[in-house]
């Protein structure tokens, strides 16, 4: 089970819907405290198909990191969704901002390609700090808030298994 | 007057909707085409659809479709023996008509004359008064304004065909109240305002107004009607109008086929032979955003479904995969429905604009919609007022009772985002082939139910 | 007589073209609309057009859209109030509308005793011979091979609508003679065959078999028609047909909407308030490659674009991005053109199938197109031998014309993909954020004009 | 300028077309002596639209390898489209296959990844011989023709440069 929060009206309303998986393209969600049946089915022209219970709607997903626009039937919802993990670095008190020591690991097993930080330099929220290279492609990876670069734990060219500790920052 | 001749290739001097429109009905009477394009329409559908194109030259119209010698050498060049103007760009330029003529080809529209005592529209006016025409009162000068000087009139437009041989008729009323400033949406036949008598008067001042300028072809006569029901001339269009569609699903006559006809010397049908039938509604699909006022969208066109089923028209001048550039008029194309009656065309055009589906760009569907589900349009109450008196009514607001199903679509479609990322992690097997800049691609790929059974 | 009640929301018990076209009339009426669906339909246009939607199982239509207790239990479900069968699967079967009656709701169709008294065909025909209607000669008993009793006959169908209060039209013929292995193919209205008089006296016969049968709401009686304009009754359906939408074309009237409000116990209307108007001529548009023995063709619809324009009608069960399943006949949609005559008619849709676009999978268009233009169909002059008689010549043959632009398209496309795979090696520079399995498609993206001005 | 050769009904007859580039998506090309101004136009649905001296048409190409259907106007032409090379080499006497020996070159600037041949080995056309990479992407670079490989000029992990000489078979 994931547990989804959306805020809406620009955060005054927080609704939250829990999405269990229940077959091929099905899914139990609660809402409301009602559990719904969903059937969604993804039209590759960027439409999802959902009959939830038996209604038959068409959705348009529009998205933008954790903001989203949904049509559905001529109307458009801006809402922001937010999963567990998200929900609770904002419900960090006083601040909505990503705080103390945050480790970048490695997403699957793959290579260093470049380092791109030094340990010790000044880092923004977002600045990539190295190249990784998985299945035969690369990706940068940034970092997760401004702050110092605290640990470095690997080299160029070094080989590293599926979530090993990369680097830190705080 | 001139000796008409048979026409064998038409070049069509306009593009998008009314371009294919035109040309469709040449393909259905053999005739042969030529489209004209412009830098930014070398995709457009009118030159796909022609059986030749020739570039006119760079995107801006001035550059291009209202160049007049650039529009006579490509008839020159594919042999081309009649120049439909269409609307707009070149259409009511009597200089154009005569340009054409003097090349030894058929202009198909009125004669240069006509277009020129219609363009200048005081003379116009005095000419119209001469004739026993009533004319928008206190209106002897200005040439704006028009709408304004009568208070919430509404404007009805009255058909009229002429031929070379004395004929003329009167196709009936089309209703072009509901517009947005200056700019007809919406256009009905016939005028819920009009009865019997109304009609019938209005009717026989359109045929004396074409009468008194010597019109031929197709013509259109715009009135202004007060609340009491009286009637002023406005203008007089020398040219196919846009929402000609509703005139022919009432009448079932193609009205291009009647231009292309009498060029070539026919006559009319007899006033008797025009029969009208049910109500037709026409709703004009434009790339503009109505929640940001309107503003023209460009760009391309990544899906389009086009509604059908029984009494639906659509003239698209668009395709998927087109892309809008916002060098011209936003005109996607028109919807159209006819039915028995007002009420079931009405709903029947509300019906197939939910099945309209345009994706990549912003249009006006929603609020066309919008318009046609107001209590005023329904019971068919409305003036050139409409859409100001309206404008917040209109404009889509969310359905809350669809939020619960929107939370669920932004939900489900996170669930299934993450688990295809976790998904991906655990399917590097496979990796070497796959294509993808990031690893949540590979799993989108592999993870999704969809496209297939 | 069963007390007819207000008919709120409707199950269709069908799917594909017919379906959508179900729904799209009791939107119009705004009625809700109850869609069933196979494991193959999931994605179905049908499935997305309808308001609710019920999964009645495996994409066998046996394990689906054929179980009776399936189709009852999802219009309890959903609380919808009558059924509507479509043509073909449930559509014909008595014991079905009595399952649908005996649960309290309203099937849209005759009473089931009519159903039965047409289904059993010795039966029928000796009925309707005591009721003075003509039966094709010597066919008390083989239920096989009526078309070969008579020398080329054409077939001549009647469309008849009954209500529950003795009220009995008929709206004219349709003429449906272009078969291929009893597969109507293309069908129009009226017959070129047939003028006032015969018209008359079949529509009087097809009315008195109506009644013979106590027949309700829409109904259709075919008839053979020999080379001496000689008729013999043929069959009756007791259901909607596929090509209805030619007479709903010609008489304006819907006859789904007819259909629900016969089944809620209106009257038709009279005889004298039907007016026909003009010809239209359908197309059935299959999945189906000619080329190969008319093999069903299956797999994803890439690319859909379905043609518009004056007095053309879409009625398609599909869309750009859904499968078509091996599962269920291979109809993908029905195309239709209306003109004032049948000429115009028969070139207006030569022109929109000219128009029509499906790319991913083969369809029968260019046969279609071969068939309109054939010179025997052109004069109206066919019968149920016409696609044997003429197989060679309606399957297409390229145009020899066509082929240097044939040549010049290959050339230009090979020239292409060398220069831009050439061009690909030089362009290393931007090459890290590329998606792409090869050097070539890196250049393809780079290199390549189109999809933008 | 690029010369191909269009083979018709199976090889009984044989048709040259010449085409050299006259700007962006436009073409002059020779065809039965006569030059044609040609406009190309590719829609992303897999068609092109082509314009020929004025006339307008629509293409959808279908090709595998060398051979090609297209379809104008509802005909479809199948044939062979040929390049000056690949002509040469079809027109060596007595065969229509590859002769001779042939040198595998690197298409660009990249990385040998992995080798899957030896030297001497023999070898089927179209087997891979070694897994190549560039542009982040990896490629097999297969046998032009069946035979030995003769040389093997590079090792796993080998940088080169484009237009290398890899390898040949013979």
């Amino acid at each position: 089970m994931s547990t989804y929060v959306a805020l809406l009206d620009g955060g005054a309303r927080e609704v939250a819907v829990e999405v269990v998986p229940d077959g091929p393209g099905a899914f139990a969600v609660r809402l409301h405290g009602v559990v719904h049946r969903v059937d969604a089915f993804q039209h590759d022209h960027g439409t999802l198909s959902l009959l939830v219970d038996t209604s038959s709607y068409t959705a348009t997903l529009d998205r933008e990191e954790t903001q989203v626009k949904v049509r559905v039937r001529g109307s458009v919802f801006p809402f922001e969704v937010l999963d567990e993990r998200r929900l609770r670095l904002r419900r960090a008190p006083g601040t909505f901002t990503v705080e103390g020591r945050q480790t970048v690991t490695a997403p699957v097993a793959g290579r260093v390609v470049r380092l791109l930080c030094r340990a010790g330099e000044r880092v923004r929220a977002g600045q990539p700090l190295l190249v990784f290279m998985a299945m035969q492609m690369e990706n940068e990876l940034k970092a997760p808030r401004d702050g110092t670069v605290v640990e470095l734990l690997v080299e160029a060219g070094q080989a590293v298994e599926g979530n090993a500790r990369l680097c830190a920052v705080e | 007057m001139s000796q008409p001749k048979r026409i064998r290739k038409v070049l069509v001097a306009n593009r998008g909707e009314i371009a294919v429109r035109i040309i469709r009905t040449c393909q259905e009477m053999g005739l042969a085409t030529v489209a004209v394009y412009s830098d930014a329409d070398r995709g457009a559908l009118h030159v796909r659809t022609a059986d030749e194109a020739v570039h006119l030259g760079p995107s801006p119209a001035r550059q291009s479709y209202l160049v007049m010698e650039k529009l006579l050498d490509a008839a020159k060049k594919t042999g081309a023996d009649a120049v439909h103007p269409g609307y707009g760009f070149l259409s009511e330029r009597a200089e154009f008509a005569r340009a054409v003529e003097a090349a030894g080809l058929t202009f198909v529209g009125p004669r240069p004359e006509a277009m020129e005592a219609m363009g200048d529209r005081p003379r116009a006016r005095a000419r119209l008064r001469a004739a026993g025409v009533p004319v928008v009162p206190g209106l002897d000068g200005p040439l704006a304004g028009e709408a304004e000087a009568l208070e919430r009139p509404r404007q009805v437009e009255i058909q009229v065909f002429c031929d070379e041989r004395g004929g003329a008729i009167h196709l009936g009323e089309r209703e072009c109240s509901v517009q947005r400033r200056h700019q007809k949406v919406i256009e009905e036949s016939p005028s819920p305002l009009l009865d019997g008598p109304l009609r019938a008067d209005m009717c026989e001042v359109a045929l004396r107004a074409a009468r008194a300028v010597d019109h031929r072809g197709a013509g259109t006569v715009a009135f202004l009607v007060d609340a009491s029901r009286r009637f002023w001339f406005l203008e007089m269009t020398t040219r196919l109008q846009a929402e000609h569609p509703v005139t022919e699903l009432v009448t079932g006559l193609d009205l291009v086929r009647l231009q292309l006809e009498v060029a070539e010397g026919a006559a009319v049908p007899r006033q008797d032979q025009v029969v009208h039938r049910g109500h037709a509604v026409e709703a004009r699909i434009y790339a503009e955003d109505p929640a940001r006022g309107f503003q023209p969208s460009h760009g391309k066109i990544t899906y389009l479904r086009v509604p059908g089923g029984p009494g639906v028209r659509d003239d698209g001048g668009v395709y998927g995969g087109f892309v809008v550039s916002p060098f011209y008029d936003p005109l996607l194309g028109k919807l159209s429905a006819w039915a028995p009656d007002r009420a079931q065309a009405v709903a029947r055009l509300t019906r197939a604009l939910r099945d309209y589906v345009v994706h990549g760009i912003a249009t006006n569907v929603a609020w066309l919609s919008a318009a046609l589900s107001h209590p005023a349009f329904r019971a068919g109450q409305y003036d050139t007022g409409f859409c100001a008196d309206h404008a917040q009514e209109l404009l889509a607001r969310p359905d809350a009772a669809l939020e619960e199903v929107a939370l669920i679509a932004a939900a489900v479609a996170a669930f299934r985002r993450d688990h295809q990322e976790a998904e991906a992690a655990a399917a590097r097997a496979g990796a070497v082939t796959a294509c993808g800049s990031g690893w949540a691609r590979l799993g989108r790929a592999r993870g999704l139910r969809g496209g297939a059974p």
